[in-house]
């Protein structure tokens, strides 16, 4: 914990986390979030001023794993991309330790185990200086307005619709009378998998569901065990919130 | 507030005196025309002075000026006065031509309901009216004449049951305005489950 | 059985050729404005051309005329060449004012995750998830869903791998958003090794 008392300072564009040890107790946090874990791996290895070429492998997984340690430590979910990045570090880590064979020394060609790892934070940075751009485009096409609505635009809301919204809206449809088509065309019993797809799909996109409407969709005893099961399953596994405003009241799914 | 006394000193170019515009003539005018071209309904010389702070006879004298230069050069498109506010509009003379224009313009675009059935169409094709009546829940006929007119759908003629009702599929049409090689790469739910997890 | 295939009403335009233009050189000028106006959404020369049955030299021509004319006077629009189309708009200088009147804020700005996931998918188009997610190093499904949603990405059809995964890639709303006339105008991605290191 020593560690993290040492004035430590996590600053990206503001964009980013800031995490500085102002005092003995005291933390100052302003967490943003980095892109990923290249992206906070990038940011440590510039921290450090180091080559990229000739990644000090050792300082940076420390710090790379002391930075993964802090957000679990206060409560930041950490996504499994930056634990598996944590697991790759201490693997290059450890084989940087391992002796070399002595008939490997005369080689010119020794592989890095570093160097797939500087491959990809190489081109992910291409891609991020990319990202980059296409930010300063927006801000210069944001300066720059089109007319307002004139007489012929049509005078209905319409939509200019790709297939992504043709598939929306079909969802849309079918979820919306589930059962009608269910009843007359499948007749078919609904499976924990299905029935956990439909939750999820309708808890992302309403953010939050009745759990007490959901129930009532269900025709058969059978299907409202399968329903009850996927809830549970949903607010065991899925990082959302089950809430009760009073006993006996409806209880909400909501995403967290 | 400030009183507003006439200075006429030299309306025609001066932006006037105490409000200390910083706006040259030439600026005051296509400050002027940008407003009057993004606003969706007529806009008043009023909301401009007060949007731009500029006094109302500058903002008078602006619009003025922006008439006479859209008329000097022969425009397509016209200042107009209407409903207390000014307008850009293309010009009565060239109606024809923009009627034309507004014509053919291929469009997908589409009302709510009209996507809906499309959806429905493209989905369960063939599909009968009763059929997608029974999804939607609501009728259809006229998404079904729009889409029809617009030709994203084609009749697939008559299903062998009760009644023969015309039965309908996606065109060729469709598959070009959304992108589709065939109907095969039109996406599955299962497509985009992991972008829904 | 009577099977009621395509009725196609033809309202195809002929590219006409040979037709002597009865219009005169400021005529054009005028109707090309009037219709880069009316259109909303960017609208190419050969459109025009197709709309007003003249050639498209004349019709560059014309848009060359009038862009000129709009830089020539101080306007307070621009004519832009945008996804392969012209259009008209407002002059950057103004935003200020612009907005103030609009009463908007910049819009709400891409995050920086779906910002990176938007720069590989419109350098490596088409591209499929499994892909993203090798180049950033972290899932991607709820930018790819974001820029969906946004129509600045569309589908690509299926790749034709184990999986069959769907391909992504940009939209015309995306050259619209992003200034871009075409994907080509976008600096190569090469050009971004020299910032690393």
């Amino acid at each position: 914990m020593e560690e993290i008392l040492e004035q430590y300072s996590f600053d990206f564009n503001g964009a980013a986390p800031t995490i500085v040890a102002e005092s003995r107790d005291e933390l100052r946090i302003t967490l943003g979030e980095f892109a990923g874990p290249l992206d906070l791996l990038l940011y440590l290895i510039r921290k450090e001023q180091a080559n990229i070429f000739d990644i000090p492998i050792a300082k940076i997984t420390n710090q790379y794993v002391l930075y993964i340690r802090l957000m679990k430590k206060l409560d930041f979910a950490v996504a499994a991309d930056f634990i598996v990045m944590a697991a790759t570090l201490i693997e290059i880590k450890s084989k940087m330790l391992l002796p070399r064979e002595p008939s490997e020394e005369s080689d010119e060609e020794i592989d890095d185990p570093r160097q797939e790892l500087v491959d990809r934070l190489l081109e992910y940075e291409q891609y991020k200086s990319a990202a980059q751009m296409l930010y300063e485009r927006t801000t210069v096409e944001q300066a720059i307005f089109q007319r307002g609505k004139i007489e012929t635009d049509e005078n209905n809301a319409e939509i200019n619709a790709s297939v992504f919204d043709l598939l929306n809206v079909f969802q849309k449809i079918v979820a919306r009378h589930k059962d009608e088509v269910q009843m007359e065309i499948h007749r078919e019993e609904i499976s924990l998998a299905d029935m956990m797809k439909n939750l999820k799909r309708r808890l992302f996109e309403f953010k939050e569901l009745s759990v007490l409407a959901f129930f009532e969709e269900m025709h058969t005893k059978r299907e409202l065990v399968t329903a009850f099961v996927a809830v549970l399953e949903i607010a065991r596994a899925e990082g959302v919130r089950l809430t009760q405003s009073s006993t006996f009241a409806d209880i909400i799914l909501r995403t967290s | 507030m400030e009183t507003e006394t006439e200075t006429e000193i030299d309306i025609e170019i001066e932006p006037v005196i105490e409000k200390k515009s910083l706006r040259s003539p030439g600026e005051l005018v296509a400050v002027v025309e940008a407003l009057i071209f993004v606003a969706d309904e007529p806009i008043s010389a009023k909301l401009i002075a007060e949007i731009l702070e500029e006094d109302r006879e500058s903002i008078s004298a602006a619009i003025d000026n922006l008439r006479e230069e859209y008329e000097g050069r022969e425009s397509g498109l016209q200042i107009r006065e209407i409903a207390g506010g000014f307008q850009i509009a293309t010009r009565t003379e060239l109606h024809e031509d923009v009627r034309k224009f507004l014509k053919t313009r291929p469009s997908a675009k589409l009302s709510l309901a009209s996507l809906e059935t499309l959806a429905v169409i493209a989905y369960k094709q063939p599909v009968t009216v009763p059929e997608i009546l029974e999804i939607r829940g609501v009728q259809s006929a006229s998404a079904i004449k729009t889409l029809l007119e617009k030709r994203l759908i084609v009749t697939k003629g008559h299903k062998e049951t009760v009644g023969r009702p015309m039965q309908y599929g996606t065109s060729k049409d469709f598959l070009i305005q959304f992108g589709l090689n065939d109907l095969s790469e039109l996406p599955s739910i299962e497509d985009f489950e992991d972008l829904v997890g």
